[in-house]
């Protein structure tokens, strides 16, 4: 996984494409990333695009909370788009839906990562 | 010819390993012709399980995590072992959302997991001896003949 | 965070085994970046190890087959380890053709095919006492850190 | 893999559609079928389909010999037909091609198994 391809920056909002499988391993390096990014100020959307992510367990819960609270103290908001049931159904078990929205709009006109 | 099956994968407690282990646990429980959501189920078990090993097992040192698999008829068991620092109160660091982690983004939630897409858990831990989590899931109808 | 990284998979000699050994090397081998060329030459190879195990050091027995896969720098080595029955005449068995079972549709070609597709095989075997096949590969071309 | 997918009888001619990985697991089990027919009589072609194979080692190749040799003596033909370029490399190395017949044409207006 080449980090270039993971992240990308728009205006004040920072998608994050989620590799296949999010694991504690991958988690981990997202986080580097992301973070870095966040500490250079100026993000108010924080975006986790799921559509080419397979598998999640609950590393990647663990991420996405941990995002949402550095950016909720700034009034920034964290979602989770384009999440295919499995990932839903991990979603919703943690609870993490009270802070995060997620979204399981599928991706149309484009092909899946 | 007879009804059961074993495996045992031993590797270093390396994240890089994570997929590994879930790879080669869902290969293994193929053979009971499960379906692509207990797949994933067995995927995620595992995966909370070893992921553990590294993070709080071991932590900062690699060491080896074994994965012992057994399917006899249409149960799949799966023992995960670490000999690392062990857990104090089981009881207590099964609860959903108990994490001595939170630092690290740990949610807490691996043993829920394990405990919601099983059906069988059970933790046996030594403090500075080391953790065995073993886990039980019966698979689709069918009954299962070796070859 | 070292150049090395190591995996030992234990398993029971039925031929349905044998997919679960591919897939479990070959997710293994993933960490070097290998080609597709490269992961079906080292499946192949494998393949080749277990299946013999099965045919020949066990015949209609179940053990156990043990696989040990280190990588190191951009090497991958695979050893293939039975206690079955050995081989009297190594050199003669690693032979192209040459096969102990041509009426159980042997075509004597799992050495030719391990020494085709590995860059190094070793054989090493007491009859009576067991076999183990040694083999290596040099994957693609980056130096890889395993964390 | 359910053995009545695998074969097909078509006057003297009998296809076998060779399963995604033909090891020994899959080639013990495909030979014990096809000798079955052939213990019936009546097969002069023998063309085994490779269109949804994407492996083979040497017990592919032991049980086409096998076959071969069976056929052989009543002037039978062996075939292997749809191979991919691994499992033809595969072939090549083993010398099958001199005495069954290979062809790689691929598989068109038809999706792969
Ligand atoms: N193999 C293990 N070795 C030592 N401690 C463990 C192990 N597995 C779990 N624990 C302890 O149990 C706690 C809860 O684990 P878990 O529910 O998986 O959540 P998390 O991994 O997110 O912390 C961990 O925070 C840790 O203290
Ligand atoms: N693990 C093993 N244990 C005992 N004998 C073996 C083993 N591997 C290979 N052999 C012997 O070596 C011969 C050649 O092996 P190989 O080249 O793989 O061809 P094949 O498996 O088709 O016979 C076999 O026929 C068998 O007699």
């Amino acid at each position: 996984m080449s980090m270039e391809d993971v992240l990308k920056k728009r205006g004040n909002c920072l998608m994050v494409y989620v590799p296949q499988e999010l694991d504690h391993h991958f988690a981990s390096q997202i986080t580097d990333e992301v973070d870095k990014e966040l500490k250079k100020g100026n993000v108010r959307q924080l975006v986790f695009d799921f559509s080419g992510t397979t598998f999640m367990d609950s590393s990647g819960i663990g991420m996405l909370m941990g995002r949402y609270r550095l950016l909720h103290y700034s009034g920034g908001r964290v979602s989770a788009i384009h999440v295919n049931d499995r990932v839903n159904r991990i979603m919703r078990l943690s609870g993490i839906y009270k802070y995060i929205e997620i979204s399981q709009e599928a991706v149309w006109h484009q092909k899946r990562r | 010819m007879e009804n059961t099956n074993e495996m045992t994968l031993e590797m270093d407690s390396r994240s890089c390993n994570e997929g590994l282990a879930r790879i080669t646990v869902a290969a293994f429980a193929t053979q009971l012709n499960p379906t692509l959501e207990e797949v994933a189920d067995i995927k995620t078990a595992v995966s909370e399980a070893i992921t553990n090993c590294i993070v709080h097992a071991y932590e900062k040192e690699t060491d080896k995590i074994r994965i012992d698999c057994t399917i006899c008829g249409r149960e799949l068991t799966v023992a995960v072992t670490d000999h690392g620092r062990g857990i104090e109160n089981v009881e207590k660091a099964m609860e959903p959302m108990f994490t001595t982690k939170p630092e690290q983004d740990r949610s807490g939630m691996g043993f829920a997991f394990m405990e919601a897409f099983m059906d069988m858990l059970e933790v046996e831990s030594e403090p500075g001896k080391g953790t065995v989590v073993r886990m039980k899931k019966k698979i689709g109808t069918g009954i299962q003949v070796f070859e």
